[in-house]
């Protein structure tokens, strides 16, 4: 349904725009309808700049963006309207992505306003009702109310409601759960859930794995603008063959063990030393070897592999591709 | 015996009233312990924490009391608190990205805060280098600024600022949430490895993230609504909470291995009550599945089992 | 408190490299022909010193005494010098570089001048530096190259007799000319440029005059006394100031403090109210030629321009109506606080009094009467025909006229919203708009406008000059100097000619001449005379007394107004004494 | 760092470009012809004044078209000539503006850079202190609310002309000649005085206010926190927090400039200082292009250079804009 | 975070936005400098509509007895030429008030044009206009005034605040610049975006209405920079060349040498009525960042 094929993106930098920045890079994906494609990266790792450019709120700069066939990397006016009819995003900050000075019901206007003008005001309540009733959210608890007197997870719940108000065929989760309740965030997620199994293709995007792995049917693993593994969560997550994802897996704290407590992530050392050691808590210079951190790495990498293209990825099994080792 | 904190009360001064952030909080951390401070955000944690260093204009003390190493902290006092901030409580800010004055090289920073408090720097610069180099960073960045560091970076300078001159009690506030998951681990290492190392005596450590406690608290306490609903060793939190809020909680938490498909979690109904005006008896009786009418009066927090409090009539 | 000091100091030494390189810039330590020893003033005693202000708007830019609107106030009466003075208030020509001048025959014209006189360089004045002088108007951008189209020649007879052959005798202007332009040492100038004479900066005057160049700045010019000046020998007239310092001075509100402070002794500013300041009791010690009204002397005529080629003021009925609609009494007391006096009908100044025909005012004169202002618009067919008490013109159409004058003259900003109220109160519609100087010369040359004012004609010797200027011909299609109401009238113009043909000494042949003009302009009004500007001098007595009065022995013109000197202005000088030494 | 000054420094040539090309033009489109205004002033018989203005209006170049007029102008300013005064012909204007120049600068970078320092310094010690910032930050306010000519004529009315300490007009002296003596630095400080307070008061009223502001920003703000949370005293947070309130202050200085270059222009002519500004208000009196343009032209140099040096102090200061220049981190 | 969280702990009794509305106003009527300031210009303002009905005076007709200190007949005093200066203060404050709305508003149209222009659309559109905004800068504005005022035979108030507005808008432009580069990274403008909506759209109907408040202190920042600009423009003598304003009252009064005459009253009104209301406006902006900005109250 949504295809990337090599897409890239550079930021201009420096005096007008002489020097760029590789935020994206080369990066090829694919989305089925009612699949859940987690994008996992860290920060840095140009993951919600892929989300933002399928959204087209960011141009790409080189690559196509195609939707049910149709390049959409160049649309614009009525086609990029009618294209958001069917693709639709919701992103982090539940509290950022709602104009505050206005109700909620601000975010749903606008929908009617360009999409909906000519639905009748039963027709818009009868479909507004239903679709809240899909995301689980009461209506008088929810409608008339500004933002801040909401919770998180009632203000994504309402954001997916506003998608589901068009004919939405493709969603983009950008980390939409990350700044919830832990105690809220999951049914956010079970919700994503099941909207997939109506059909819908959703790219969820996160720096969690262990949300990925609980939603997602296939997972992609972001480094540097660069996909370095994918394929379908289970062999990505149960077979990780990059260093990088092993050295991810490794770090994700778990709540029933503890690190270097759980054999089955035991990983051999990863050469270029760009990835940790394992080494046993508490003793001295555990700590001394710790992942660089995450900002001084970037500005070496991305130094040395700005221009061309990378080497393409390497198929290990079926559905499960590894970037080559050894240029990061 | 080293932390002992009374039924500490604390609340926000708003225009339509005071809103009970921290409504009575007894527990205590013993020499060495790491002690995990979780709960949903508006629980009251960060204000726990915030208490024990400084009391701000728009706080408001209101009863109790904390002890460190058997002295009592002048909670009401700021002046006389001062004294005791960085040498005997200190903080690791949640905003630790930012904690820095932008303008001003490390090193003068630390030089400067050291003089500013009557300390020679001469006599701590060896040190802190020294300890710059255990978290793995290396000594240059004294001739840095802030912004030149990454965001991981920045943490464990402030780490290291913060904890410099052996506090009795350290408060660790959200340091791991604005970090990516390999450096989140190497923050969390450290804490543990500060303590291990001695440079500081007893730790709060607060957070939202249970599992990444499991990885380096020794027990946890669990706050709701203003107030500490269980607080057990790490281990017995994790397998077997007493508190249903607490089991509700973890069990809304996916780990790696757990897949939509196979395994469908379920969060917590509902949002907590407003601490303006919170209404009595157990506080979380609104979404609590086992409620029944007692819970209409508070529960009080006792020990339930060795070690193990919780604040509920079923515990 | 240390970091103040830290900047103060390279502060005040910026402050002090600043004057000083504009000092060093600019004054020559040694002007040429200098004898010396005024270099390095510190300072000028305060008792040998004239401080003058008025003339001069800007920085002294120039001491070319050909460019006669611009250069530096003095250059020509303190430096440069005029073959005769003319002497407004006694009508008399005194010879001064010349000895004496006559008519040897109907068009030539012998002149002899005096001997003894040298230039500060040294070298002798001889009639070359004269013959050179005229010559110039051989230049096109010479200010009197209309010379040139009536004299045939000018020949040094000898060393002091310059001879003068004319094709066309204009008397009047030749009188004119002869006490109005300064002679110019030809040994110097012979071998400049056009572009250097006529518009060169000259900034090392070298004249025959009582002063010489001492320095200049920013904000003021500065003359010493030229101690071996001819004319302390052979006039006995010896000027009394050591120094004059004048002051540069862009508004006259700061004149007026300098003048009452004592900083400043002749003021040649518009000082309003500074008649409320005079008098023994006020404390001043402020005088002014007159101690009662108009207290000035009356330097020019202000006149209302009308555009005589449009709608409704090509109508001698309507000017003569508007005539008699302004209140200039009200003008002069209210606005001017009585230091200016209405005008004659004729416009001719008090020292041209002589010239006007009673019986012509009598018959044909005006002053301010609306009633009869509204009879001679009614009977002339201008009607209030919508009843808003305003005039219409004689096809109904409405007549709307505006008034110009430059912003920021205040004085005439104020005149002419008195004109326009009391215009108005005889049912004739002014408004007025005061455009920027520059803009309004641009319509007023070009014939853009309804009303202006004007007051551009100064004393001279002669009427001549005055009707010269109201009464011109050709219209052009710009008119750079005068009759800028385009009031055209050939016989008029003849008569303007008759009259410069007309020897100066022929007193009751200029009369006749003037008459007549009198006549056609009272009929016509081509301009509408307002009042007389003064010639606006107020002099502080604390250093310098004995100052030009109405009563008093010095009697001559207080101003130190470019082409003024050479009115008797330099004699002034002469008559100064030190406050000191009276008492 | 080298590229960002290449690329400051040619932002700021084109902004001069644009500059100077608009101050070439605006002169020019004032109604009126300066060799007519010239010449109306001058006694001269009218047949004489056709020639003079064909002579004058060829020695100003202003017989040719406009977009050769245009060309000249450029070519002659590379050379530096910025062509001759009309109304104080035939001064060359850089002559001309060269004498002024020193007084203005002599005014203007004191009371600028004095105002600037001791505003800041009175605000952040006036900021979070309640008696003062309740006693002494109105009168701030109104100072800073103050036009500057009304202020200098306050200043001339009550201490030169009623109390008589101060003289009302001029550079110094009219009776002194320049040297290197007690007598004349004391008049020249005695007539800078005056113009000097007007333009110190209503700067530093107005450094205060903002400076107060800042300075609370930035005592809420999380570094200031953090040295509280250590116990840090409150002078080593106010050092801090003026250090960094002073970054936005320079950043205000640039932007104030201008506004502070037209006040001092008033102010000279309130007080009949001989600097630029009584120069530019004559200069439009009379129409003189020429000198118009030319002062402009020194205004706008003074302005951009003083931005371009604000710029790079800043950089130098204020070491987030050194890293975000190297566009490093993400 | 957990600060703001516990500010917006959802309280279903209240109406929030009742409350933030009421939250701004329970501090606004406590605060001392927007009361002062509001006063201060509200009493002016009433002066100028009211005053000149409280005179028959005409501003610029000779009315009275010349040069005569304030008097029960008038109450300013009379000019030299005896007009009457409470007629000329109570008009001039008219138009004061006049040129102020309308400098600052033109100013603040200009700047809001191009701060939210550049601030929205970034790029190259941001730095040219960065640059245009710099050529304005760095013209000396008070300059370029003196010679565009030259231009008009007749110049009106309305021509006068036009040319004020047209000169000072580039620090609004700046500082809009940056709000609307800070709201621009929201979310909701992403999600507007998405909504289908128009640019322009999404600046005034998404954006703007956020930093309202903002706005309204920039204009009312411009509005006080305005007058002072215009009564420089007046004193200078370019100001309006029919009727009356405070500057050219100053300027009349230099011009006429009240100074040297000890004519006091003739200079301190309009300066002093100039200062006031500024002033009143400037303090009354403090006031309102106050409320606005709960980082600046007094604690």
């Amino acid at each position: 349904m949504l295809r990337l094929d090599h897409v890239s993106k550079s930021f201009g930098l420096g005096a007008f725009g002489s020097r760029s920045f590789l935020a994206v890079d080369d990066v090829s994906l694919r989305v089925a309808p009612g699949e859940v494609v987690s994008l996992i990266g860290e920060s840095g790792s140009g993951k919600s700049t892929i989300g933002k450019m399928i959204l087209r709120l960011l141009p790409v700069s080189s690559g196509s963006i195609t939707f049910q066939g149709e390049d959409v990397s160049t649309h614009t006016g009525k086609a990029l309207k009618a294209y958001y009819r069917r693709v639709q995003g919701v992103f982090q900050d539940p509290f950022s992505s709602y104009n505050p000075i206005f109700t909620v019901d601000h975010a749903l206007d606008l929908v009617r306003r360009e999409y909906l003008g000519d639905l009748s005001g039963q027709e818009w309540r009868r479909r507004l009702t239903s679709v809240l009733e899909t995301v689980s959210i009461n209506a008088g608890e929810v409608l008339g109310k500004y933002p801040h007197q909401l919770s998180g997870g009632q203000l994504q719940r309402l954001l997916i409601a506003r998608a589901l108000m068009l004919d939405l065929r493709f969603l983009v989760a950008d980390e939409i759960i990350s700044m919830l309740d832990a105690s809220t965030r999951i049914d956010v997620l079970n919700l994503l859930g099941d909207l997939k199994t109506r059909g819908l293709g959703i790219l969820f995007i996160t720096h969690d794995l262990s949300l990925g792995n609980y939603i997602s049917d296939r997972t992609v693993i972001l480094r540097h603008g660069a996909v370095v593994e994918m394929g379908a969560t289970g062999l990505v997550f149960g077979n990780p063959c990059h260093p990088y994802t092993r050295a991810l897996l490794s770090a994700v704290p778990q709540l029933h063990a503890r690190w270097g407590a759980a054999p089955e992530q035991q990983a051999p050392p990863v050469p270029g030393g760009s990835a940790p050691g394992r080494q046993a808590p508490g003793t001295p210079g555990a700590t001394t070897t710790a992942v660089p951190p995450a900002g001084l790495v970037a500005t070496v990498e991305r130094s040395r592999t700005a221009p061309g293209r990378r080497a393409a990825l390497v198929e290990i099994e079926d559905d499960h591709f590894v970037a080559p080792t050894g240029n990061g | 015996m080293s932390v002992q904190v009374k039924d500490l009360k604390v609340y926000y001064r708003t225009l339509r009233g005071d809103v009970r952030a921290l409504d009575g909080a007894s527990f205590t951390i013993a020499d060495g312990e790491i002690m995990g401070l979780a709960g949903e955000s508006g629980c009251g944690k960060s204000t726990l924490g915030r208490s024990l260093i400084a009391i701000d204009g728009r706080m408001r003390y209101v009863g109790g009391s904390v002890s460190l190493d058997g002295a009592a902290l002048p909670l009401d006092d700021q002046a006389a608190m001062a004294r005791h901030r960085f040498t005997a409580v200190s903080l690791v800010p949640q905003y630790a990205m930012s904690a820095m004055n932008p303008t001003r090289k490390i090193g003068k920073l630390v030089t400067d805060l050291l003089r500013s408090r009557g300390i020679a720097p001469d006599t701590v610069l060896g040190e802190f280098r020294r300890r710059l180099e255990l978290v793995g960073l290396s000594t240059d960045v004294l001739a840095r600024y802030p912004i030149e560091l990454s965001g991981g970076m920045k943490q464990r300078v402030v780490m290291v600022i913060s904890t410099l001159l052996d506090p009795s009690l350290l408060v660790a506030d959200e340091i791991t949430s604005a970090l990516d998951v390999s450096t989140q681990k190497a923050v969390a290492e450290a804490v543990v490895e500060f303590r291990d190392r001695g440079f500081v005596a007893s730790t709060i450590v607060i957070t939202h993230d249970l599992s990444i406690l499991v990885q380096m608290a020794d027990s946890i306490m669990i706050m709701y609504a203003g107030k500490p609903v269980e607080r057990a060793s790490t281990d017995a939190v994790v397998s077997s909470s007493r508190h249903p809020y607490t089991r509700l909680l973890l069990s809304s938490l996916p780990e790696v291995g757990v897949r939509y498909e196979e395994h469908r979690l379920s969060g917590i109904a509902g949002r907590p009550p407003s601490l303006l005006n919170p209404p009595p008896g157990c506080r979380f009786r609104d979404r609590c599945p086992l409620a029944f009418a007692k819970c209409a009066e508070e529960p009080p927090f006792v020990e339930v089992a060795p070690g193990h409090s919780a604040a509920c009539w079923k515990a | 408190m240390r970091s103040r000091l830290k900047l103060a100091v390279p502060l005040l030494a910026l402050a002090l490299a600043a004057t000083g390189c504009t000092s060093s810039d600019n004054s020559d330590p040694e002007p040429v022909g200098s004898t010396g020893g005024n270099a390095a003033v510190g300072s000028y005693p305060r008792a040998e010193t004239l401080y003058t202000t008025g003339t001069q708007y800007g920085p002294p830019s120039n001491w070319n005494p050909l460019m006669n609107w611009t250069y530096a106030t003095g250059t020509v009466g303190l430096v440069y010098e005029t073959l005769f003075l003319y002497d407004p208030q006694a009508d008399k020509y005194q010879p001064w570089l010349a000895e004496s001048g006559e008519w040897k025959d109907k068009t030539t014209y012998e002149l002899k001048l005096r001997s003894g006189i040298t230039w500060t360089d040294g070298k002798p004045f001889t009639a070359d530096d004269v013959v050179y002088t005229v010559q110039l108007c051989k230049l096109p951008s010479s200010t009197y190259s209309t010379l040139c189209t009536w004299l045939k020649s000018a020949e040094a007879v000898d060393k002091s007799t310059v001879k003068f052959t004319f094709s066309k005798a204009n008397y009047q202007e030749w009188a004119n000319w002869v006490y109005n332009n300064p002679i110019l040492p030809a040994h110097l100038w012979k071998s400049r440029s056009e572009n250097e004479t006529t518009s060169g900066a000259n900034d090392k005057p070298v004249g025959t005059g009582p002063y010489k160049y001492l320095t200049h700045s920013q904000d003021r010019q500065v003359w010493v006394k030229n101690d071996g000046w001819w004319g302390a020998e052979q006039l006995d007239v010896a000027p009394k100031p050591k120094y004059i310092v004048d002051i540069v001075n862009g508004s006259n509100n700061v004149a007026l403090g300098l003048v009452l402070q004592g900083s400043v002794d002749l003021s040649n500013n518009f000082l309003p109210g500074v008649s409320k300041l005079l008098g023994k009791d006020s404390g001043y010690g402020l005088e002014t030629y007159y101690d009662k009204p108009p207290y000035m002397l009356s330097a020019n005529t202000a006149w209302l321009v009308t555009n005589n080629t449009k709608k409704p003021m090509d109508d001698p009925a309507f000017r003569r109506a508007l005539a008699h609609a302004v209140d200039t009494q009200q003008i002069a007391k209210v606005v001017y606080g009585d230091m200016v006096a209405p005008a004659d009908p004729t416009g001719l100044l008090p020292i041209w009094d002589k010239y006007v025909d009673k019986n012509v005012t009598r018959e044909l004169g005006f002053s301010y009467d609306p009633a009869k202002a509204r009879s001679i618009l009614a009977d002339a067919g201008y009607k209030n025909t919508d009843g808003n008490g305003m005039v219409a013109n004689k096809d109904g159409s409405k007549i709307k006229l505006t008034l110009m004058v430059p912003n920021g003259w205040t004085d005439w900003m104020e005149a002419a919203k008195m004109i326009a109220q009391s215009a108005k109160a005889a049912g004739i519609d002014i408004t007025t708009a005061t455009p920027d100087y520059n803009s309004l010369v641009d319509s007023r040359n070009s014939g853009k406008f309804d009303l202006v004012i004007n007051n551009d004609q100064q004393m001279s010797n002669t009427p001549w000059t005055y009707y010269n200027y109201v009464f011109r011909q050709p219209i052009a299609e710009q008119q750079t100097a005068g009759n800028f109401g385009r009031y055209s009238n050939a016989k008029a113009w003849k008569l303007v000619n008759e009259l410069d043909a007309t020897e100066v000494t022929d007193l009751e042949g200029m009369k006749g001449i003037t008459s007549k003009l009198q006549r056609i302009q009272l009929t016509d009004m081509p301009i509408i005379p307002l009042w007389y500007n003064g010639l606006w001098s107020q002099y502080n007595n604390s250093v310098w007394t004995n100052w030009p009065s109405a009563s008093g022995s010095n009697h001559y013109l207080p101003t130190t107004w470019r082409g003024y000197w050479q009115l008797d202005s330099i004699l002034m000088l002469d008559q100064l004494k030190p406050a000191a030494a009276k008492k | 760092m080298r590229r960002y000054f290449t690329r400051k420094f040619l932002i700021y040539l084109l902004t001069f470009f644009f500059a100077v090309s608009i101050d070439w033009a605006i002169p020019r489109f004032m109604p009126g012809d300066p060799v007519q205004s010239m010449l109306s002033r001058a006694a001269l018989h009218p047949e004489s004044a056709t020639a003079m203005y064909d002579y004058y209006s060829n020695s100003f170049g202003l017989d040719v078209p406009i977009w050769r007029q245009y060309l000249n102008f450029w070519g002659s300013l590379l050379q530096g000539d910025l062509g001759t005064s009309v109304w104080l012909y035939p001064q060359p204007v850089s002559s001309v503006i060269a004498n002024a120049i020193p007084y203005t600068l002599a005014l203007m970078l004191p009371a600028i850079l004095l105002s600037w320092w001791a505003g800041n310094s009175f605000g952040a010690f006036a900021a979070r202190r309640k008696w003062l910032d309740n006693t002494a930050l109105p009168f701030a306010y109104i100072l800073n609310s103050m036009p500057y000519m009304w202020l200098g004529i306050l200043l001339a009315w009550l201490l030169g002309s009623v109390l008589d300490i101060f003289p009302l007009s001029g550079g110094y002296g009219y009776g002194l000649q320049p040297e290197w003596s007690l007598e004349f630095i004391g008049s020249l400080l005695k007539h800078w005085f005056l113009p000097f307070a007007s333009l110190f008061l209503v700067g530093f009223g107005g450094w205060a206010i903002g400076m107060r502001n800042l300075i609370i920003y930035e005592l809420e703000s999380d570094y200031s926190h953090y040295l509280t949370a250590l116990g840090a005293p409150q002078r080593l947070i106010r050092r801090y927090a003026f250090r960094n309130a002073m970054l936005p202050q320079v950043t205000g200085l640039a932007l104030q400039i201008g506004v502070i270059v037209a006040g001092a222009l008033v102010t000279e002519i309130v007080f009949s200082y001989p600097g630029l500004g009584n120069l530019i208000l004559q200069a439009i009196n009379n129409e003189d292009y020429f000198l118009l343009q030319g002062a402009f032209l020194f205004i706008i140099i003074g302005v951009l250079i003083a931005n371009f040096v604000i710029d790079m102090v800043y950089v130098l200061v204020d070491p987030r804009t050194r890293t975000g220049m190297r566009g490093a981190t993400s | 975070m957990t600060d703001a969280n516990l500010m917006t702990v959802p309280d279903a009794a209240a109406d929030p936005a009742r409350r933030k509305r009421s939250e701004a106003l329970y501090f606004a009527v406590r605060n001392p400098k927007l009361i002062v300031g509001g006063t201060v210009l509200v009493a002016l303002l009433l002066l100028a509509i009211v005053g000149p009905y409280l005179t028959d005076n005409p501003p610029n007709d000779y009315v009275g007895p010349k040069a005569s200190p304030p008097s029960g007949d008038y109450w300013f005093g009379t000019t030299t030429f005896g007009q009457d200066v409470f007629s000329q203060f109570v008009h001039g404050l008219r138009t004061t008030f006049v040129v102020g709305v309308l400098g600052g508003g033109i100013a603040a149209l200009i700047g809001m044009a191009v701060g939210f222009t550049a601030g929205y659309r970034g790029g190259r559109v941001d730095e040219f206009l960065n640059m245009v905004t710099n050529i304005v800068l760095v013209i000396p504005t008070l300059a370029v005034l003196l010679v565009v005022s030259a231009y008009l035979k007749a110049r009106g108030v309305l021509v006068e605040g036009l040319f004020v507005g047209f000169t000072s808008w580039p620090w609004a432009a700046r500082a809009i610049r940056a709000q609307t580069f800070s709201l621009t990274a929201r979310d909701f403008v992403d999600l507007a975006r998405l909504s289908g909506l128009r640019t322009r759209r999404i600046i005034f109907r998404e954006i703007a209405p956020n930093m309202s408040s903002y706005l309204v202190m920039t204009w009312i920042l411009l509005f006080g920079g305005s007058i002072l600009i215009a009564a420089t423009l007046d004193f200078i003598g370019l100001g309006p060349t029919n009727g009356t304003s405070l500057g050219l009252m100053m300027n009349n009064a230099v011009l006429w040498s009240a100074l040297q005459l000890g004519m006091w009253w003739w200079f301190i009104p309009p300066g002093l009525g100039i200062t006031a209301v500024v002033g009143g406006l400037y303090i009354m902006n403090v006031g309102l960042d106050e409320v606005f900005n709960p980082r600046l109250r007094e604690l």
